[in-house]
Order: structure tokens, then C-alpha cells, then sequence
């Protein structure tokens, strides 16, 4: 289109510089932290400027901490996460769009209902729950009397046990019970042509080979984007890892580099390691970014196919 | 989507397939939101034992307690301008990208990686750049004395704290303005050109009313994600402080709950919260939601 | 018929509506109890326009809707309650609902590979179809790589690649530009002659019903209008729906009035001969209607409003009796603009209407 | 036995807890102890409270001073005492045992890493503003950072307000009530009474000098913490715990000279102890008698003076039984900086008792520390008076100790 | 002409366009340099197959497009270099992108807005141009819930509401069902009478090419094949492309043989008499051909492939000399299936076109 479009390609031009100084900047002061020595930063604060030091400071990180090991276990933590909302939310939202049931609405209220309440606010109580998932099963069969009953047939109360807790499973379970996935993966299958669908079940596809065949196949793009954003994250989860977590070769990488910062108030922290931590924290997650960047978007965008 | 009838009928499969995601969430979101509901009417000693029914006392006590709603209204005064400009900042920044210049393409990129660094780790660097003696803001210092003192100035944190949670709330939220910008079909533009309508005017007629239900989704998202989000700025550059200045709700909740062992309490104010959520999003659905969809 | 035809012709089967009905709700009827039957191997048009329950009638045989009521017999089975893939019936989508994210091959194999054929098998069936629809250098490219027309071919080479005794096609054509239309309807009749599959065929085009059908049903708000032959239908339409349904332009329809001797225009003129008293609807075809050169006999006269040159043929537009006329003369035929035209409406071609109902009245003028 | 023992600090005390353990373990082979660390004294009392509700809790946890009341009354936790009669508590000092002490001198909890505040000046910045002599009094420090700033310094004193440092040790050593029924020592029943004290008068004092620029909070300095800001010589005067010798000592290696000595006083007050800080273990109820062996082996272990002298040297805690200095000086390092602070911690924590100086025994207190903070904060920043501040925080924390004392209404204080 | 007519008359405006040429790259010439005038009020429809760059000409006109070279004159302005607006030129979509977020009303009035006329003025044209249309109900409607008919009108009127000097139309019927079509096509024709625009119209329709156009632009991968009036594009074809492009059933195309006396038939048969040598192709529409009786004179024997019966009349298709050629009898002629036939090919209705460049060879016979 021919268009007189220069004030506003230089505006946007403008602010698009903007922002990436915006994003670069606190990345930029966090690398030239990382390449400091802790004498730099007792003297001069954090350093506007980098120095040599950051290969020493993150070979720190690797030989006296944890967070190597914490690394695979972030990895393994993210990797499920993503793995585990994807698939789930694919499959609840296959069935909630594509099949007749009454409780349609109501279970996609529920489920999305969960993007409303972090998991910040209820963590004391998941974890509780998740130091026996039974608990519920325990209180239910309390309340009802049931357990009164099975107590006076079998001389005991049934009390079932099973501790998520510093396990990748508990890591995991709390931060996949999230609808966004399931809402990202309805609006998509909402654009989708239905005749497509029609066609299968001409072909004779059944409930499963549709969704293995056809619709698995065109969601591949959203849920790259969907697998990019939750692994993401997962990978920056603080709160839960941390709690959920008790050993330190459980904990995730993030809250090792938490555990950096001193808790005494006479200590100044390592800022130079702590960064290079956060740098070598980063790493894979900024990989992953670049890498599929334009899936994000491409996997995003809810037009008509 | 397709007429009710022609849908798969079956009985047990799709219980089946929301069973999984369905069961974790009845597991680790309704029962520990239950729990806290339940717990609002207890008063509950830390360590069990002795949990005395109250009925409403917890909730008188929580709302004649001023902190609560200095607190709460601190909430919505952060989730109204840290999401407006968590929506906005992206919005612009994903209508410059979308335009067919150079940096366009470095921009798509870079504008997503802060989505890649935890909040707690970018927090000290925030703390940094924001330090009224060494950070950017010193030269204004020195000309001006005291202007900039976050650590004793609620207003100079709480802007910290929003320039922090936009830093991390940018690329989600531009992405999907990106998305949502890239599919508005070419005609539409051209119409509007050949309407007369140079490029600034088209974004305003054309391009933001035709990505409302993107604009509509990230505000949703990003009401929410305000709440979440702060608690890790908070707990990493302010503490909360200075004189409570920065203690939004959640926070609040947290440290009552987890140094102050009031679960009651927490569990009550999680309630309220909960209640008032769940409100302000329903009626973001009925209110925004029904007027933008239109048919294309 | 060669081989390759003999490889996948079909066994036809007869589908019978007996009170099929549908609604979406108390007030939502979109098709009332109908009955209809349509013989083994013959080539059903359904046209009507947009609404009017096409689609729903064939999503209906092909169990992709359910039936308010009635039951559906394909090849003497009850079918009604029958998943899909239980009927025998193979179905083309009106964008042909291609699998974006398989080659031709696999698109058109996957029935087969659902119902659990061998893959040399499949290969082998693929290949015949492929071959007969001219497509086998193009089974390793995927739909978005393909032509309109090709499309098009791949998606009825999906339907009739599992030999259905049944062939549904909504509106497939419709996509496509006018030239690829006529290609691809000249190949549809030579398909549907190779392989007889009971065919029933959607559409709002005319010509393509014309020349397609064996019959047409002509439908409206969900009622069957008529059902004949594309002739009978042209030539002997069951209402005023119908005629002005089909033809292009369509039939003229002017309101006449019976003096018990005449029948006479709004102006005054008398237009034939007939023993019928009161109000009617008087229709005669643009191609029927000839231009004499003088007022005398059946002449009656009129103003030019507009003409269309078509090349092989011209339309005139004509004022008449306060009706726009509209007159179909053939190449070379030269009348001057805005001249007086004196026309003669042949008796044996007039059709007489209900003025109410709209119901054909036929003998009304012998021939008819 | 296998046991599990969970503390909250981070950093270098947490590298030196988990030396400890591993020595432990190292050191005897019938229990292996799992130190975990739970990132903060806040997480590992929650996640100690869900895991004591769900029954799988640890033997040993690890807490700080001021959550010494709700765990008294928590029904959770054992007496050390009670577990380990035999054990020769007299050793160890009176200001740490005052402190976790049952109304019937049984030691609730065993102290652990024990800190207390002491004050420090960077004395060549003293010298160069023409101070010589080290002052001991507010009176001097005020008339030093007088001088300091008239020589051009920008940072005469700095403390960070925190309510342990400027409410808690500056009460204990002049002889106030932070609350009465003895700071909550006789009974459930008792009020916030710090507003009305010389205390009240000391935090007014900070807010003028901080308006005179004599003082600054954490805020003020340049390095936005007043540790660093001593450290980095940005402040020639604060007050800190003993553990924060160990980095400014090494900080100002070559650069500056560091003295170090009790808190200050005012004139005319009499010197009290302060208070212990830091954190002490508890053994939690409800584990079978293997495991709470384990338990006793590992405090037996940590006890030892050797192990103490460890800690201190690691992270600049103070040791807290009387053997410990007989240790070290035997050690012939008793002059290494890495001691310094041991003796002039003990010789503050061993000043004249009362019985308003014994501890804090208040309910809520982690949260009242809190509230305190947020409204002094907001006096400091002249959002309102201090005394109309303190006035409000005496509000607040009386309206959690009723509410604690609702909560455990009918629990016999121990 | 009344009133309303009157108040949105349009200044037309000449438009020509010198070399001008589009490529996207080196190797995607879309449009080599063209040389093209269109005369003020002029009803230009612009024909070719998908993908020939007729969009790519019409965005040229509107600005839309950058032309590669040379240059566009409107009204006597040199405009290949200015933004849309600024050129006095309205266009009308195929999918009409109608802005879906605005009502009927806004969407007519938007260009009126933007150019910052006073509200009530608006209204007042707004309510002009939609009484023209038809749109006076609809007003206050969003786009979502229109017919497809009311949509196009309300992209037409959107489009003629600035009054602009030119119209420029992308297949904007293409998405309308037939009947629709046909409304449309003949209300567009009245509106450019009325408003007398110079109007340029894409389509690959050649019932609307035929019945719209003043003049005819075909265009064969970018260049063009013919500019003129529909009855000379339709009875004098520049070309074998043209001949083809246009007419339904298209001309037949027959190979034929010169030896200097007689033109032949690949089988031998002599079709017509003509002084020419070699190879040429031979043309004739499938209305021109006569059926006879007898095989005596230019009658030539063949056999019947099969026939379409379109009620008004109906298309046989037989095989001649190899080729299948098509002939469209009128109504009543009764052929019976599979005999042979004898056809007579008047000379003054055959073309002759050159066997490689395919270029028309006027006057081959006499009259043409
Ligand atoms: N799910 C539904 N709920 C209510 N009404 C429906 C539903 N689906 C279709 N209809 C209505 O049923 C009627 C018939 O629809 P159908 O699709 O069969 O029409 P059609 O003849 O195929 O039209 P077209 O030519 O436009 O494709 C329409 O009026 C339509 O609005
Ligand atoms: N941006 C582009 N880059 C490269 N080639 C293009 C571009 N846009 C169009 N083309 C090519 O230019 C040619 C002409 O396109 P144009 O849209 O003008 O065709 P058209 O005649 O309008 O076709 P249709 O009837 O299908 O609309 C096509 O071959 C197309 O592939
Ligand atoms: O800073 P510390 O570790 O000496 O401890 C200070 C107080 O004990 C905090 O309660
Ligand atoms: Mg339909
Ligand atoms: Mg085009």
C-alpha cells in the first residue's frame, strides 16, 4: 500500500527501541553484574559496567552449589508441567467442544475459574493437601460416617496416605491444575472448520482417531505455543518448588538461586554469583524463546483456518 | 461450534478425558479453596488441635481491620494500573512491531524474553536500577534532594513495582496483541485507506477494535496475573514496605498466614479476595466480553 | 466401461424418507414430516434457496444430524439411529473439508485406513481412484498445494474411494470460478455414470441442477415443491416457486384476471383465451415469448426498458401490463432501443398459477 | 535412626549447618540426620505447621526468637529439657537460657545459632573527623556523627530501624517493658506498653537525627542497605548483630580499622543485658523413640564446643555455653578476628537482668515485629508522628494478643 | 434522473495508465508495462483467469499497490505516487471487508468522517446513498447480521458515498449465490447509470463482464489480450485465448489444414474454403452451428458424446475430426441420442486463428 506511513514507521521505530532497551536493560545490568567480583560490588554496589570475572563466578555456580542438579530437576519440572497442561488441557477441551454433554459449560466454568486464584493464596493449604492427597478421601469418609461404619466391621478407620511432597510428581500436579490451557485450546478448535470435523466422522473416525489424526495434527502449532509458554513458567516458578520441595537436590534452580541471597542481615550478598546464577539460571529458558519465538505467535493467533 | 446433534454422543469419553485435568484441579485448587473457606469460620491454632467454630467473627474482625482495606484498596489500585499498563505498553509496542520495519523482527524476539527470567532473580536488579543513590534515576536526585525515595516513599516503590511487573508482563501480552494484530485480514486496512484514513488513524478505527477479544483476553489474564506476580516482586524489592505502602492483598495474606501463623485470618482474607475475583472477572466477561464479539 | 471403472462401481442403494422431520427447537422447524424416495443409482438434485434446509436433509441421510422424527431406510436398513460410518454413505463438503495436514494419498486413503484395510490394498484402491480422477502425480502433495479444481477432485475421490452405495455432495461447486464450475460438472455426470452410486447432490446453481440431475427436488422452507425430472420441472413447474425458481431470467409472472372468457392484464389487455373466472398468475418463459411486427392477433404492445447482451443471446426488459417483462432473443435478432414492442405470448406455451396458492393449474390452456 | 532436621537460613550459615550435619553423620554411624533447608525461618514454621498437621513432620526444627511463644503453647514440641535431663543446662549462658526458658526453668528449646546487637564504628573515618575516643553512649554518637557530618561525612550512623535492633535490645538493655506481665512472661493477658516508655523518646530521637542527617535507614544510604553502607564505608557507625562481623571485618581488610562494642547507651540508664538472637532447635512430638534418639545425638553433637566454635568462626554467631570460651581461648586464636565478637556478645548478653529483660513472650510476635515496622516506617518517612505511630503499633499488636490469647484460650503457658 | 440520483453524481474522470508494470521480484513479472486508457464514465470490466493480475491492476489504480514503472493519470493528475485517499478513487472488496466493529451507518459514513465533514451533512448523504440502496432498514445493524446481498450493498455504498470521480469493483459478487448474482449484476448496472463514475470492475464472470461492460479489458498473465466492446470481444475474439475465455459452452477450437483451396479437418474432412497454407485453428460458437438433415454440402458427419439440457435449450456435445465440439440447439429440437449427425459450420460464423501465436486472422472469410 502506498502510504505516507514515515511519522509513524519513526514513532514506531522509536518505541520499539524503547522497549527493547526496556528489556535489554535490566538483562544488560544483570550480565555486567555477573562478570564482577564480590570486592567490586562490596566497594560499588551493582556494576553498571562488566568486567572478566564472570566465567569465575559461574564456574562457582557449578562446582559449590546445587544449582547443576537443580537445573535437571527445573527442567524435569517445566517439561512436565508443559507436557502435562498441554495434554490435559487438550483432552478436556477436545471434550468440551466436541462432544454432546450437558456439563460442558459447567466443568469449562470450573476449570476456568482456576486462572482466577493464584496458587500464592492457597498455598498453605495445597500444602496440606499435598502432604496427603488422601486427606479429602479422609475427611469425606469422616464426615459422612462411613469411616464409623468401616471402623466398627474392620476394628480400624481407613486413614490412606500418600505424600507428594519432594517428589517431581508434587512438583508438578498443583501448577498443572490450571485452566489457561484448556481456554487457549477451546478458542482454538472453536476456529476450526467444522466441516472438517463432519468429514472424519464420514470417514468413519471415532472419538479417538479424530483427535489423533485430524485434530492433534492441526492444534501442532498452538500447542508448540501453549508447550513454549507453560515450560516457561514452570521454569520460573518460585513460591511452590520452594515449598513443595524440602532436599536440595529436589528443590528447582530458581529457588537455589534464591537460596543465595543471604537470609542474615550482616551479609552482603554474592551479587556476582547470585547474577551469574541467574544468568546460567536463563539460559535454557532464552534458548527455548529464540528458538520457537515465532510458533508463539503463529500458534497464538486465533483467525480462521 | 457445530450443531449440538452432530457432536460425538458418547457417555464415559468425555468424562474420561476431562477426568485427569479435572481430578488435579478438584485436588490442588477446590480443595484447598474449600479448606480456606472452612477455615474462615474457625478460629485455627497453627498447629491443629482446638480450632474454635466463630461463624462470622473472622470476618467482622477482618473487615473493621483497616490494614485490610488500605491493603485492598492498594489491590486494586495496583491491578488497575500495573494490568492498564501491562495491556498497554505491550498493545503499543505490538502495533509498532507489527508494522513492516527493520527492527520489527529483533523486536518480536527480544520483547519475549523476559518470559524466561524468573521474577525473583529480576527483582534485585530492579531494586538496582531504581537505587535513588546509583541507579538511573540519581542524576534527578542530585538535582532534586529526596525526589526519588522508594525506600521510604510508598508512592516511588509502588512505581517500581509496576515498572517491574510490566517488565515481566510484556511478553505474554504481546504476543498475543501480535497475534491477534496479524490477523486482521489485509482488506480491512486497505478499506480503511482507500476510506482515507492514514496509518495513525486506521490504528485507532481499525486495527484496536478489530483486536478487542485479544485486548479483552489479556486483560482478563492480566488482572489476574498482576496479583500473582506482584507477590514475587514484593517479597524481592520491598518487602511490603516501606510503611506497609506496598502491601497488596496477596502479600498480606502471606505473611499473615505464613509469619504470623493467623490462618484464620489469611484464610479469611483469601475468601474475600476469592469472592471479589471471581466478581470483578465475571463481570469483566459480562460487561467487555458480550459487546466485542462481533462476526467477521 | 473399462477396468478401472468396474473397480469401484458401487452398489447403489435406495434411501427412503418416510415423515423425516427436523427441529433445532419448538420454534426452530426446519424441515416439517416429509416423505420422499430416491431410487438405487439415480442422480438426485436438491435446490431451494439459501435456508431453506438443504444441508440439514443431507446431514440428515448422512447421520451427521439427527432426525426429529421419521425413520431413514438406505438400502433397506433403518439407518436413522445409526452412527455415520454405519450408513454407506460418503459425503463432498462444500470447501471440501481436505485434511490440511495430509497428502492427497492419505486424505483420500484415510476411510479406508479407519476401517482397517491392509495398506497394500489401500495403496492399490487409492491408486485406481487417483487414476480415474487424474490425480495420481499429485498424491504426495498436500491440499494447500493443489488447484481448486484438484481439491475438488481429491475430495470426491475420498468419498468414493470406500465405494459407498451412497454419494452426497453439498453445493461442492460453489468454490469454484464459473469456467473450473462447467469443467468439473461435465466430469461429475461422467462420474456418476462410471460408477451409479445413488447421488444426491446439493446445490443453489440451476444450471447445475439442469444438467446434473436425473431429478430435482425442489425444496422450500424445508417443503418439497416438486420432485420430476429437470424437463418436467422446466417445462411444467408445479407453482409459482418453482417457475420463478429455475430458468435464467427466470419465468415471467404477471397477475391476469378471468372474465369467464379471457384473461386480462392489469391494463386491460387480453393476454389468451380461457374459461376461468377471477384472479390468476399468468407465467410464460423469456424464450417463449416472441416479437411480431405488427399489433394484430395475440400481439400486445409495450415499452423497452433495458437489454442485456449475453453474446449468444440477448434479454430484452420490457414493460407489460405493469410488470417488468423479460424476453430472450436469440443472437442477430436487432430491435431498436426505446421503441414500442409488439409481442406474442403462444398459448401453448403460457402456464396458469393460483393466484393464491401458487399451485400450477395445468390444462388450463390445452397443451399445458 | 534416620532423621530429618529443618532450619531456615540461607547463605553461609546455611553452607555451615550442612557442614555440620555432614560432620554429624561423618562422626557416628547409628543415625544419619537429613538437614533440609527451607529457604526462610517464615517457610519452615509453615511448612513445619502443614507437615505437623498431616503427621509427617520432622524431629528437629529450627526457630527464631520470636516465635518462641507459639511454639511453647503449640502442643507440637517437646522441652529439650525434657528429652535430655541429663544434660548439664547450667552451662549454658543466662541471657540464652532466660530467653527459652519455661516459667519452671526448664529450657524449652536448645539455642543454636545465638546472635545479639553490638555496635560498630569505622574508626578511621572516626579519626579523620577528629574522633578519637570510641563512643559508648548516644550522647557521644550523636556529638560524633555531629563532627563526622561537619567534616563532610554524608553518613554519620545508620541502623536499619528493624524492631529487634531499635525496640527489642534497646528496651532489654535499658531496663523497659516492651509489654506488660513482664513482656508476656506471666501470662497470656498482657499489653504492648513500649509507647510509654524511654523507648518511645529513643525512636523520636532517631527520626530528628535522621531529619539532622546524622542517621540514615537502610534506605537513605547509597548502597540501600545500612550493612553495606558500613561495610563500603558510606557509615562510620552502626549497630548490627554480632553476625555481621565476619563480612564487615573482611570488607574493610586493608582499607579501614573496625572497632566493635556493646550497643550504646544513654547517660543515666543503667546497662541491662540484651537479648539472645538468632534461632534455637526444637524436637517436635509424636516420633518413636529411635528417632528421637537421633535427635539427642544430633543436639549432643552441636552442643559440643568444638561444633560451636565452628559455627561462630563460619558465620559469626555467637556461642552460647560457658565452656565454649574456656575452648577457645585454650584454642590460642582467642585474639583471631574470627572470635571477636564471642566474649563481648556473652559479656552483653550477661549484664544485669530483670525481669522485663528476659526475652519476649508474646503471641503473634513475628507479626507484631511487622507492624511495628510498617508503622515506624511511616513515621520515619514524616507520614506522621513517631509517637502517634508507636500509639498505633501498640494498637495493632494488642489486637493480636487478644486475638492469640482467644485462639489459645484454655492452654496452660508453660 | 431524480433527485437522489442527482445529489451523488459522481465527476468522472479519464483514466490512463502509460507502461505502467508491476513485479514483485525480478522473476515475478506480474504485470509487464501496459499502455491502457479508460474513458471518463466509462463501465470497464476487467476479465482473466485467477492469478492474471487483475487485483494487482486494480490496486495499481487505487494506490493500494506501488506500480513497479510508469505512470497513472486520473483527471489529469499524476497519482502512481499518491497515498489512496488522495486519489478520487472508492473500491468495493470482495470479501467487501466491511469494518465489523461498526454499524451499517458508520461503516457508509467512515470515509465522510475521516475527511472531517460536519455530522449533520453525514447524515443527510449517509441517508441519500442508502435510500439508493435500499439500506434505510438496516441502518443501525452491525455487518454480522446482514444477508450477503446487504452486506455488498453496503460496501457499495461506502464506496459511492464520497463521490468519487472512480469506482473500482474486485469480484464483488463472487461470494453471492446465483439468484443473488443476478440482482446484484442488474441493480449495478442501473447505479452506474445513474451515478456515471468511471468504474472498473475485476471479475472472472462472463455473464457479468458481458452484461456490465461498456468495454472489456481481458488480461492473459498480465498483458492484455483484448480491449473493446463486449459484442466485439464476443463475436470478433482478438484471439484463441479470447475466444475460449469467453461464451458458455466457450467456442469451439478445431485444428485445421490449409493446403491453399480448402481448410481440413485432422481427419480429412474440408470444413471451409480459404486461400491459405499450413496449420491454423479453426473457431466456431456452439450457437452458430446449424444441424441438417443430410450429409450433402458443408455437412459434416459426427458422432454424439452426450447432451445437457438447460430447459431453455440444450448443449450436445459430438466428436469432430478428434475434438469434442459443442453445440447449443434451442429449445424443441429433438436430437435422438447416439445417431450421427450432420452439422453445417456457416461460413460467416467461422473464426480462424494463427496455430502458434493464436492470434485472430480477420477477414479469413469474407465477412469476418
Ligand atoms: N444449530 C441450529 N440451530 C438452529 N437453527 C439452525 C441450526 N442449524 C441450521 N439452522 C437453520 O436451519 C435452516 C436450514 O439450514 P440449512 O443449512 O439446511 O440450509 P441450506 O438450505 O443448506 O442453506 P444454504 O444454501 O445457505 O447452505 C436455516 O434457517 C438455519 O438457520
Ligand atoms: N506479494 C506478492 N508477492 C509475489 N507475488 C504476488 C504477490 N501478490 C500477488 N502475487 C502474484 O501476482 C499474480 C497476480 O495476482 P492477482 O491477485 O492480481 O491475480 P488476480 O487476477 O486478481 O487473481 P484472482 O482471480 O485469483 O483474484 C499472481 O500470480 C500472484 O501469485
Ligand atoms: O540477624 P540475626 O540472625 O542475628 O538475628 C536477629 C534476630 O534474632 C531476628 O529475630
Ligand atoms: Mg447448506
Ligand atoms: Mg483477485
Amino acid at each position: 500500500m502506498i502510504e505516507n506511513a514515515r511519522s509513524l514507521n519513526t514513532a514506531a521505530g522509536f518505541v520499539l527501541i524503547v522497549g527493547i532497551v526496556y528489556i535489554l536493560g535490566p538483562l544488560y545490568l544483570t550480565l555486567a553484574t555477573a562478570s564482577q567480583s564480590y570486592e567490586f560490588i562490596l566497594r560499588n554496589g551493582l556494576a553498571w559496567y562488566p568486567g572478566d570475572q564472570f566465567f569465575t563466578n559461574a564456574a562457582h555456580i557449578f562446582t559449590e552449589t546445587h544449582i547443576p542438579v537443580q537445573m535437571l530437576n527445573s527442567l524435569v519440572v517445566a517439561f512436565g508441567d508443559a507436557f502435562a497442561t498441554c495434554v490435559l488441557s487438550l483432552l478436556s477441551a477436545y471434550a468440551i467442544v466436541y462432544f454432546r454433554v450437558r456439563w460442558a459449560g459447567v466443568v469449562f466454568a470450573l476449570i476456568l475459574a482456576t486462572i482466577m486464584l493464584p496458587i500464592e493464596i492457597r498455598v498453605i493449604t495445597t500444602y496440606q493437601v499435598a502432604s496427603n492427597v488422601f486427606s479429602p478421601v479422609n475427611a469425606l469418609l469422616d464426615i459422612t460416617g462411613l469411616n464409623g461404619l468401616i471402623a466398627d466391621y474392620f476394628g480400624v478407620p481407613v486413614k490412606l496416605e500418600w505424600s507428594v511432597l519432594n517428589t517431581h510428581f508434587g512438583l508438578i500436579a498443583p501448577l498443572v491444575a490450571h485452566g489457561t490451557g484448556t481456554f487457549l485450546f477451546r478458542q482454538f478448535f472453536l476456529t476450526l472448520p467444522k466441516d472438517l470435523f463432519k468429514a472424519a466422522r464420514m470417514d468413519g473416525a471415532g472419538p479417538i482417531r479424530f483427535l489423533f489424526d485430524i485434530l492433534l495434527p492441526l492444534s501442532r502449532t498452538s500447542f508448540a505455543a501453549l508447550f513454549v509458554l507453560t515450560f516457561l513458567s514452570g521454569w520460573t516458578q518460585y513460591l511452590w518448588p520452594l515449598v513443595a520441595a524440602s532436599t536440595s537436590d529436589m528443590q528447582t534452580a530458581v529457588v537455589g538461586l534464591a537460596r543465595l541471597v543471604p537470609d542474615a542481615e550482616g551479609e552482603i550478598p554474592d551479587f556476582p554469583m547470585i547474577m551469574a546464577g541467574a544468568v546460567v539460571v536463563s539460559i535454557i529458558p532464552l534458548a527455548m524463546i529464540a528458538l520457537l519465538q515465532r510458533y508463539l505467535v503463529q500458534g497464538l493467533a486465533l483467525t480462521e483456518k | 461450534m457445530t450443531s449440538e446433534s452432530s457432536l460425538f454422543s458418547h457417555r464415559w469419553l468425555p468424562l474420561l478425558l476431562v477426568a485427569p485435568l479435572m481430578l488435579l484441579i478438584a485436588l490442588f485448587f477446590y480443595v484447598p479453596v474449600f479448606q480456606a473457606f472452612y477455615w474462615s469460620f474457625f478460629l485455627e491454632r497453627p498447629f491443629g488441635g482446638g480450632s474454635m467454630f466463630v461463624g462470622w467473627d473472622n470476618f467482622a474482625r477482618v473487615l473493621a481491620d483497616p490494614e485490610f482495606w488500605e491493603a485492598g484498596w492498594r489491590t486494586i489500585i495496583f491491578m488497575v494500573t500495573a494490568s492498564t499498563l501491562a495491556v498497554l505498553i505491550p498493545l503499543i509496542l505490538a502495533l509498532a512491531a507489527d508494522r513492516k520495519i527493520r527492527l520489527a523482527l529483533p523486536a518480536r524476539n527480544v520483547l519475549i524474553w523476559p518470559k524466561g527470567v524468573a521474577g525473583a532473580s529480576i527483582g534485585v536488579v530492579f531494586a538496582f536500577i531504581f537505587n535513588p543513590f546509583v541507579g538511573i534515576l540519581a542524576p534527578l536526585n542530585s538535582a532534586f534532594p529526596s525526589i526519588w525515595a522508594p525506600g521510604i516513599d510508598g508512592t516511588d516503590a509502588f512505581i517500581t513495582l509496576i515498572a517491574a511487573h510490566v517488565w515481566g508482563g510484556i511478553p505474554f501480552n504481546f504476543v498475543i496483541l501480535l497475534a491477534g494484530l496479524q490477523s486482521i485480514p489485509k482488506t480491512m486496512q486497505q478499506a480503511a485507506a482507500m476510506d482515507g484514513a492514514g496509518p495513525w488513524r486506521r490504528i485507532f478505527d481499525v486495527q484496536l477494535p478489530l483486536i478487542m477479544p485479544q485486548l479483552f483476553l489479556t486483560l482478563v489474564l492480566e488482572f489476574t496475573e498482576s496479583v500473582t506476580s506482584a507477590f514475587a516482586l514484593i517479597d524481592t524489592i520491598t518487602d511490603g514496605g516501606p510503611g506497609g505502602a506496598t502491601t497488596l492483598l496477596v502479600y498480606k495474606i502471606y505473611t499473615d498466614g505464613f509469619s504470623g501463623y493467623d490462618l484464620s485470618g489469611a484464610s479469611t482474607q483469601t475468601a474475600i479476595l476469592m469472592v471479589f475475583v471471581v466478581l470483578l472477572t465475571a463481570a469483566q466477561f459480562l460487561f467487555l466480553g458480550r459487546r466485542i464479539n462481533y462476526e467477521r | 466401461m473399462n477396468a478401472i471403472d468396474m473397480a469401484i462401481r458401487a452398489a447403489a442403494a435406495n434411501i427412503t424418507l418416510s415423515g423425516v422431520a427436523k427441529a433445532y427447537d419448538a420454534e426452530t422447524v426446519v424441515i416439517p414430516p416429509m416423505d420422499v424416495e430416491l431410487r438405487a443409482g439415480e442422480f438426485t438434485v436438491v435446490l431451494g434457496p439459501s435456508g431453506c434446509g438443504k444441508s440439514t436433509l443431507l446431514q440428515m441421510i448422512a447421520g451427521l444430524e439427527r432426525v426429529s422424527g421419521g425413520t431413514i431406510v438406505i438400502g433397506g436398513r433403518q439407518v436413522q439411529d445409526l452412527e455415520p460410518k454405519h450408513r454407506g454413505c460418503a459425503m463432498v463438503f462444500q470447501n471440501y473439508a481436505l485434511y490440511p495436514h495430509m497428502s492427497v494419498f492419505d486424505n483420500i486413503a484415510y476411510s479406508l485406513k479407519v476401517s482397517g484395510m491392509a495398506k497394500a490394498k489401500r495403496i492399490e484402491r487409492v491408486g485406481t481412484v487417483a487414476k480415474m480422477l487424474g490425480l495420481s502425480d499429485y498424491l504426495g502433495r498436500k491440499p494447500g498445494h493443489l488447484s481448486g479444481g484438484q481439491r475438488q477432485r481429491v475430495a470426491i475421490g475420498r468419498a468414493i474411494v470406500r465405494e459407498p452405495g451412497v454419494l452426497l455432495f453439498d453445493e461442492p461447486l460453489s468454490n469454484l470460478d464459473a469456467q473450473l464450475r462447467h469443467d468439473m460438472r461435465v466430469e461429475l455426470a461422467e462420474l456418476h455414470r462410471r460408477i451409479g452410486a445413488t447421488t444426491v447432490f446439493v446445490t443453489h446453481d440451476q444450471v447445475e441442477a439442469m444438467t446434473l440431475a436425473d431429478r430435482i427436488l425442489i425444496l422450500n422452507k424445508g417443503r418439497i415443491e416438486q420432485f420430476d425430472t429437470p424437463k418436467a420441472i422446466y417445462h411444467h413447474p408445479a407453482s409459482v416457486f418453482v417457475a420463478k425458481f429455475i430458468g435464467a431470467p427466470p419465468m415471467n409472472i404477471l397477475p391476469v384476471i378471468g372474465d369467464g372468457t379471457v384473461l386480462r392484464l392489469a391494463d386491460g389487455q387480453v393476454v389468451a383465451q380461457a374459461r376461468l373466472n377471477g384472479a390468476y398468475q399468468l407465467g410464460i418463459r423469456p424464450e417463449d415469448i416472441l416479437i411480431g411486427d405488427t399489433a394484430n392477433g395475440h400481439v400486445v404492445t409495450s415499452a423497452l426498458r433495458f437489454r442485456e447482451d449475453l453474446g449468444s443471446h440477448a434479454i430484452l426488459a420490457v414493460e407489460l401490463g405493469g410488470s417488468v417483462v423479460r424476453i430472450a432473443t436469440p443472437f442477430g435478432a436487432e430491435i431498436p432501443d426505446h421503441s414500442q414492442l409488439f409481442l406474442n405470448l403462444p398459448a401453448s406455451r403460457l402456464h396458469l398459477f393460483d393466484a393464491e396458492s401458487g399451485k400450477a393449474m395445468p390444462g388450463a390452456f390445452g397443451a399445458n | 535412626a534416620n532423621i530429618e532436621f529443618w532450619y531456615g537460613n540461607t547463605g553461609a550459615a546455611e553452607k555451615a549447618i550442612q557442614d555440620q550435619c555432614a560432620a554429624f553423620n561423618a562422626a557416628q554411624s547409628a543415625h544419619h540426620v537429613t538437614c533440609v533447608g527451607q529457604g526462610s525461618y517464615e517457610v519452615s514454621m509453615q511448612k513445619a505447621i502443614a507437615a505437623f498437621r498431616a503427621k509427617n513432620h520432622p524431629v528437629l526444627i529450627q526457630f527464631f526468637d520470636a516465635g518462641t511463644l507459639d511454639l511453647m503453647l503449640s502442643d507440637a514440641v517437646v522441652p529439650v529439657q525434657d528429652v535430655l535431663p541429663e544434660v548439664k543446662w547450667d552451662n549454658y549462658i543466662a541471657g540464652a537460657r532466660a530467653y527459652y526458658e519455661t516459667s519452671g526453668g526448664k529450657l524449652f528449646a536448645q539455642p543454636y545459632n545465638s546472635s545479639t546487637l553490638l555496635f560498630y564504628t569505622n574508626k578511621t573515618e572516626l579519626e579523620k573527623a577528629g574522633v578519637t575516643k570510641t563512643p559508648t553512649t548516644w550522647e557521644e554518637i550523636i556529638e560524633a556523627a555531629r563532627k563526622l557530618k561537619a567534616a563532610g561525612h554524608e553518613c554519620p550512623f545508620t541502623t536499619d530501624g528493624d524492631t529487634w535492633r531499635v525496640l527489642e535490645q534497646f528496651s532489654a538493655r535499658h531496663g523497659l517493658p516492651i509489654a506488660s506481665k513482664h513482656n508476656g512472661f506471666d501470662g497470656l493477658d498482657g499489653e504492648y506498653v513500649f509507647n510509654t516508655t524511654f523507648a518511645a523518646k529513643h525512636l523520636q530521637n532517631l527520626v530528628d537525627w535522621r531529619k539532622e542527617g546524622l542517621v540514615k535507614l537502610n534506605a537513605d544510604t547509597k548502597a540501600g542497605n545500612f550493612t553495606a553502607a558500613f561495610n563500603t564505608g558510606e557509615c562510620a557507625m552502626m549497630e548490627n548483630s554480632s553476625g555481621s562481623y565476619t563480612a564487615s571485618a573482611k570488607a574493610f581488610e586493608g582499607k579501614y580499622e573496625i572497632t566493635v562494642g556493646m550497643a550504646p547507651m544513654y547517660k543515666g540508664y543503667e546497662r541491662h543485658n540484651t537479648l539472645v538472637g538468632g534461632a534455637s532447635i526444637y524436637i517436635m512430638k509424636d516420633h518413636d523413640k529411635a528417632e528421637v534418639e537421633g535427635a539427642k545425638a544430633f543436639l549432643d553433637f552441636v552442643r559440643r564446643p568444638e561444633q560451636q566454635m565452628f559455627l561462630t568462626a563460619a558465620t559469626g554467631y555467637v556461642p552460647v555455653t560457658n565452656d565454649v570460651m574456656d575452648a577457645i581461648a585454650k584454642s590460642g586464636e582467642a585474639n583471631s578476628p574470627k572470635y571477636a565478637t564471642a566474649a563481648l556478645g556473652i559479656q552483653s548478653m550477661n549484664q544485669p537482668r530483670t525481669p522485663d529483660t528476659r526475652g519476649i513472650r508474646l503471641g503473634f510476635y513475628v507479626q507484631f515485629r511487622q507492624v511495628f515496622m510498617e508503622e515506624t516506617q511511616k513515621a520515619f518517612a514524616g507520614g506522621e508522628t513517631m509517637q502517634v505511630a508507636l500509639d498505633n503499633a501498640k494498637k495493632r499488636g494488642d489486637e493480636l494478643l487478644r486475638r492469640f490469647e482467644q485462639t489459645y484460650n484454655g492452654v496452660k503457658m508453660q
